[in-house]
């Protein structure tokens, strides 16, 4: 029967070595030689080699230069630790910056000729859609450690890809649950956005939300600026007139330092309260130029003043260890790259357990991640069997302290993450729709900063 | 026997091509992508022929690719698809044609980059149709009717590209020979006389304006059904810069130029990205400088150059 | 009705004042391009890097100050000083080593030099400055806000923004006339602008006024990214969201022409503005609309002249 | 003999200068007609009017009964007007054969891409033309490495490819040796009335229009000054002060 299918990775792995042995010793360079193929025995390799796109040029680096910060951070300790069953683990990054294809053609290089055991991508929602169908190709384990969008196992099922944390929905969610409770009487908002995906897409959850949970609010201005924009003036002069009593804005990086920063400025801050749900990323840069008494989030439960995490000894040590090693506060793309690593570890460790302490073959090492429970550095994530993680959410309020140069979270509250992710099976935007009222009145209480 | 001999170099190349691939598994789609690329790279050889540089040329590419996303969803048939967006980007390039061919130099280049400006921002705008940024993932293609297994269908896609760029670069060339060709290279010396003789230099032009937007949107088509997720980033400016990049570095000597620089640039990038991930730019803007200033003929000039010196000697 | 009309000249009002300001730092980015392509014939897609440069240069500089305890006010005079620096060492650099090279080559090659000058300053900024974004905001903390009235209500504008910006802008506008009208070394730009072959009958010695076009191009483009820097962050990529706003205008504009760098500026300053006021959708392409409509109505630019070539 | 091309009334200024102010000029067919007159004084702009290159403020011109005011220089040669160059306006990165094949082909139709240029009929063509001025020895090298009777010649054979019927030649001795000179012009002038070609050409070697001629107009200060048979023209003292003691026609006259 197997030997029939085209698609038998073993039947192809060993015509590929007859092809290897004969063309492959013409062949110079080790980048040319083909790697590790999908193999159903598996023998424990001398290195466990992570795959790991991030993007290390243009704007989007801002989040990809400290998610490899701590990707280098943490492989050093796993390794110190004497690796993952005492293999030592070690990380090749790729560049997202070029866009789709030539991310593409990264990933066949990592798998077919690195050989790299498993994969973490990506930042960019389009090279994670890109990519998972490929991991199911090539049957590679993949970690999505950091893109956002929902639509990827909403649309489709895959085997070999897993979300090391949450998705658009919880995160936007959870900052217009907290604005409904932190703000119950506002009528009015306008939203400013970055145009591309991302902005669109969460203003469409955000007011799909809000009309479902708060009929009624008048939209006072959907404004898109061009993603990269350097000058909000505009933006700014329009949203002084118009006095919304909400201005949300899903921007990140250097856009919204830029929009915090000219806002601020210019008072508006003063009359209007900002629901920014990736602001904890700029908070270091912007300092104090973002005021107190707005709502601010981080992409997940990642905080390093965590009003209660699960090991607060970790949290505490990773911190102080980034801030050593980095000269910088970890934001959320650290722990989201904490997360997938150790998501990886306990990946293996299960499916070695799984096996009497054997070495799991690829498509064993995926069905270990299916319902894998791991820790973060604040609480930790479950995969449930769509392959989507459940991520606690937090969110808080803007606070001025002497201790920190920049604004700290007060009335920090955590959502946990089944209650604002949606159901499996279940499309974000349908499943908002069916939200009531009353899912207010249930929120944990918040906890205030405690200095 | 000349013919013979660049016939034999043709196939020379193209078996090259399948046994690299072959023998490197993933250099396959990195290949194809490079073929596909050429193809595109190869409509800028012919305006660069007119002395005129597109910045706009990725809006077809993006065009075609696009075309092939929102049509795979409905008729996922490689070989009804592939002619029909390449018509459709050749369609598109006759109407932005019949507007762009009166003008000349730096204006033809700006209004190119433009037009693909604004088709790149239609792109995020239509945000419920073409899921922006984010893109359309694409469901496989079958040929003939076929459902190939992945394997079999990256060497379809690579022999399909493989085919085309071979049958473009034959069509160019008859076409570079022609009168018409002959009176494209005039426009770019002295567009004035062909007025004078009888030839209008814009119809001339326009000629060569759809034949590279067929062949961006061939090449868009292949490069939508091998990487199987497009993005509006296919058309942005920097798109169409690094095609025009390619045409130099590959040589704007020969119809092989583009191909020949369509798989160094490639190459060069996958090889920089894997060695210098944080630098990668910075090599091949390196690279297209020592090119431009050491060898302005281009990867095909310097492999004449060289022949020519074996020959001599 | 009339009061809904009221309100909306009230709005144009505001939009018109967000336009000039938004027109004055188009201006600065594009003006210097303008000069360089009237000179050079050189479409210089560094032009975008430098513009970064400038900026982050003034960034440090301003961080500089703030740290070591300065007098803030010294950030003001830092812009400038940014500008003149990025122009005086990376001009001369650049058109030495790199477009006198290729001086006699095909404009396609020339143009992908700067292509290729770019790609080397994007990276090497990174190098340099980090991929964090990067901002010193003194100068606008320093001026303040002006209360400007609407209606009933006040909207607070920066002083930066309503005249440092431009002020700057109309300076620069100013200086550049009269400097290429009124100086020896103006008008010989403005010949070889207009005919190199006869500037260079004339005795002029073009490749002086070339060195000097492009460094006082490439300040213009540093001073544009150093007036952005104290409310822009400056992130990698910046250099290349610039450049095609620019390219816009040069080729709206006219070829070397300053005054059209003005008015295009003016008129995307203007349309961006009420776009966002009255249809934002539209803002991401008022620039290429604008372009578009100009060549449409004008193949040779807004202050281009029809080349008619001798025959 | 008809008239085959007819000016009425031409005027056109550039700036303060009156280059045309009134001119009636008439070509019949079969004639050779020179233009003589001061630098600057407006004959080269009356080709560039009559070729549909700079359109007249005022008047009319009609070429073989129609008015051809207004037409492109495309319509005007496809009607059989050619005309060739006071700069030689040659393809610089062509070879002189792939310039004159050109030609042949813009007279045939280009729009065939399917045959190159230089197939069998037209390589042919090209070589005859080019052998009758004497240059299909360098019909192989490219135009850019001409020296400048040699582009001169070539700009005229491209002309004559065309197959005119009127042929409109700017100063087509300017440039060649003075040696060479008077063989080209009767080369030229063989080729011309084997064709049939009517010609106006503009020149300042006052032996060469004596010689080719059959008639002359003077242009000055706008106007046509005289018109006549060489012979007569030529005589004019008038002529003689004013157009040919100072135009650069002296030197010539003088070693001639």
């Amino acid at each position: 029967m197997t030997s029939e299918n085209p698609g038998n990775p073993a039947g192809r792995a060993a015509g590929l070595i007859t092809r290897r042995a004969t063309l492959g010793a013409a062949m110079a360079g080790s980048l040319l030689l083909p790697g590790r193929q999908t193999q159903a025995q598996a023998a424990k390799p001398a290195e466990i080699k992570v795959g790991i796109a991030t993007y290390l040029s243009g704007p989007a680096s801002v989040f990809g230069v400290p998610g490899r910060q701590a990707a280098e951070m943490l492989f050093d300790e796993i390794n110190e630790a004497g690796g993952i069953g005492g293999v030592r683990v070690r990380p090749i990054f790729v560049d997202e910056g070029p866009g789709v294809d030539h991310f593409v053609g990264e990933y066949r290089r990592l798998v077919q000729s690195e050989g790299v055991h498993l994969l973490f991508a990506a930042i960019s929602s389009a090279d994670c859609l890109a990519c998972t169908p490929l991991a199911d190709e090539l049957k590679r384990p993949t970690l999505l450690w950091d893109c956002g969008t929902q639509r990827i196992f909403e649309d489709n099922r895959f085997e070999y890809s897993f979300r090391t944390q949450a998705n658009a929905t919880p995160e936007i969610l959870s900052a217009l649950l907290y604005l409904l409770r932190a703000k119950p009487d506002f009528r009015s908002i306008a939203v400013v956005n970055q145009d591309y995906a991302w902005g669109r897409d969460s203003w469409e959850i955000f007011r799909t939300g809000m009309q479902a949970l708060k009929p009624g609010v008048r939209i006072a201005a959907e404004l898109f600026p061009r993603f990269g924009a350097t000058d909000y003036s505009t933006e700014i002069t329009r949203l002084l007139a118009l006095r919304p009593d909400v201005v949300l804005s899903t921007t990140w990086g250097g856009d919204l330092d830029a929009f915090i920063r000219q806002s601020s400025d210019r008072r508006l801050f003063e009359r209007s309260t900002f629901v920014l749900p990736l602001a904890e990323s700029s908070l270091e840069r912007v300092g104090k130029a973002l005021p107190a008494g707005h709502i601010i989030g981080a992409r997940g439960d990642h905080w390093f003043l965590h009003p209660n995490p699960r090991d607060q000894a970790l949290l505490a040590r990773f911190t102080d260890n980034f801030r050593k090693r980095f000269n910088a506060y970890p934001i959320y793309p650290c722990h989201h790259m904490a997360q997938a690593v150790f998501a990886m570890k306990a990946g293996y460790e299960k499916a070695m357990a799984a096996k009497n302490g054997g070495w799991p073959t690829d498509a064993e090492l995926a069905g270990a991640f299916r319902g894998l429970e791991f820790p973060s550095l604040t609480s930790s994530v479950r995969i449930r069997e769509d392959g989507q993680g459940l991520e606690n959410q937090i969110i808080g309020t803007s606070h001025h302290t002497d201790k920190y140069p920049f604004p700290v979270m007060t009335d920090m509250v955590v959502f946990p993450a089944e209650m604002v992710t949606t159901p499996v099976g279940q499309k974000s935007t349908d499943w908002l729709k069916t939200l009531k009222p009353d899912i207010v009145q249930g929120l944990p209480q918040p906890v205030a900063y405690r200095p | 026997m000349r013919r013979a001999g660049e016939v034999l170099l043709v196939l020379l190349a193209a078996a090259l091509v399948l046994v690299v691939a072959w023998t490197v598994p993933w250099l396959r789609f990195v290949l194809t992508i490079a073929l596909a690329k050429g193809l595109a790279v190869l409509g800028i050889l012919l305006l660069l022929r007119a002395g005129q540089v597109s910045f706009g040329h990725a809006l077809y590419l993006a065009f075609a690719a696009y075309a092939i996303a929102f049509g795979a969803a409905r008729v996922p048939e490689t070989l009804l698809l592939l002619p029909l967006a390449a018509i459709g980007a050749a369609l598109l390039g006759l109407l932005v044609g019949l507007f762009v061919v009166r003008y000349r130099e730096i204006f033809f280049g700006m209004l190119n980059l433009a037009l693909s400006m604004v088709f790149y921002s239609l792109l995020e705008k239509f945000y419920s149709i073409t899921h922006g940024t984010d893109g359309i993932r694409l469901p496989p293609t079958t040929f003939a009717g076929q459902v190939l297994d992945p394997e079999t269908q990256g060497w379809a896609m690579l022999c399909l590209a493989l085919l085309l760029s071979i049958l473009f670069a034959v069509l160019v060339r008859i076409y570079l020979a022609s009168p018409i060709g002959q009176a494209l290279a005039g426009i770019k010396t002295r567009e004035a006389r062909l007025e004078f003789m009888g030839i209008s230099g814009r119809r001339v032009l326009l000629s060569a304006y759809v034949l590279s937007t067929l062949m961006a949107g061939c090449g868009g088509a292949v490069l939508a059904m091998t990487t199987r997720h497009v993005t509006p980033a296919l058309s942005y400016w920097t798109a169409s810069g690094e095609l025009v990049f390619i045409a130099i570095l590959g040589g704007s000597g020969s119809v092989a130029g583009p191909f020949l620089g369509a798989v160094a640039y490639e190459l060069t990038r996958v090889y920089a990205a894997a060695l210098v991930a944080d630098a990668w730019q910075m090599v091949l803007g390196a690279v297209l400088l020592l090119v431009i200033l050491f060898a302005p003929g281009g990867l095909w000039g310097m492999g004449r150059a060289l022949v020519g010196r074996r020959r001599q000697a | 009705m009339l009061a809904w009309f009221s309100e909306n000249t009230l709005l144009l009002g505001l939009a018109a004042l967000d336009g000039l300001s938004y027109a004055a730092t188009v201006f600065m980015v594009a003006v210097g391009l303008n000069l360089v392509f009237g000179v050079l014939r050189i479409l210089n897609v560094a032009h975008g890097s430098l513009f970064a440069i400038g900026g982050y240069v003034a960034a440090t500089l301003g961080l500089f100050i703030a740290s070591h305890g300065l007098p803030a006010w010294l950030s003001l005079p830092a812009l400038l000083l940014a500008a003149v620096l990025t122009g005086a060492l990376l001009g001369p650099v650049i058109e030495r080593l790199l477009l006198r090279r290729v001086e006699n080559q095909e404009p396609v090659l020339q143009l992908l030099v700067t292509f290729a000058l770019f790609m080397i300053l994007e990276d090497l900024q990174k190098l340099v400055w980090g991929v964090q974004p990067v901002v010193s905001d003194a100068p606008v903390r320093l001026l303040g806000t002006v209360d400007v009235p609407f209606g009933t209500d006040v909207i607070p504008f920066t002083a930066y923004q309503l005249f440092v910006l431009p002020g700057v802008a109309v300076v620069t506008l100013l200086g550049l006339v009269w400097f290429l009208r009124r100086t020896l070394a103006g008008r010989m730009i403005v010949a070889v602008t207009e005919d190199r072959e006869a500037a260079r009958a004339m005795g002029i010695d073009a490749a002086r006024v070339t060195l000097l076009t492009f460094s006082a191009g490439a300040a213009l483009a540093a001073l544009g990214g150093a007036l952005a820097s104290p409310t822009a962050s400056l992130v990698p990529g910046v250099g290349a969201q610039t450049i095609v706003l620019s390219f816009a205008v040069v080729a709206t504009a006219g070829l070397g022409r300053v005054e059209g760098a003005a008015v295009t500026a003016l008129l995307i300053g203007l349309g961006r503005a009420f776009a966002v006021y009255f249809e934002p959708e539209l803002e991401v392409v008022i620039p290429y609309i604008i372009m578009v409509a100009v060549l449409l109505v004008r193949p040779q630019g807004l202050f281009g002249v029809l080349e008619t070539r001798r025959i | 003999m008809s008239v085959l091309l007819s000016a009425r009334g031409l005027r056109i200024a550039f700036g303060g200068l009156k280059a045309a102010d009134g001119i009636d000029l008439d070509v019949m067919e079969g004639e050779f007609l020179a233009i003589i007159g001061p630098n600057g004084a407006g004959k080269t702009t009356f080709i560039n009017m009559a070729t549909g290159y700079l359109k007249p403020q005022a008047g009319q011109i009609t070429y073989a009964g129609r008015n051809i005011l207004g037409m492109t220089p495309r319509q005007i040669v496809r009607l059989g007007v050619a005309r060739s160059f006071q700069l030689p306006q040659l393809f610089t990165e062509h070879t002189v054969l792939e310039n004159t094949a050109l030609a042949v082909a813009a007279r045939e139709g280009v729009w065939s891409p399917f045959a190159p240029l230089l197939r069998p009929r037209f390589r042919r063509e090209a070589e005859e033309v080019l052998d009758r001025f004497g240059l299909l020895p360098l019909a192989g090298q490219r135009a850019d490495g001409l020296n400048e009777g040699a582009r001169k010649l070539a700009d005229i054979a491209m002309a004559v490819a065309l197959r005119p019927r009127l042929l409109l030649m700017d100063e087509p001795t300017s440039g060649v040796a003075s040696a060479d000179k008077m063989g080209v012009v009767e080369t030229l002038a063989r080729v011309l009335r084997q064709s049939g070609v009517t010609a106006v050409f503009v020149e300042h070697d006052m032996d060469v229009v004596a010689r080719f001629a059959d008639r002359v107009a003077v242009w000055g200060q706008g106007r046509i000054m005289a018109l006549g048979p060489p012979e007569q023209v030529l005589n004019d003292p008038d002529v003689r002060r004013d157009v040919i003691g100072i135009g650069p026609g002296e030197a010539s006259h003088a070693a001639a």
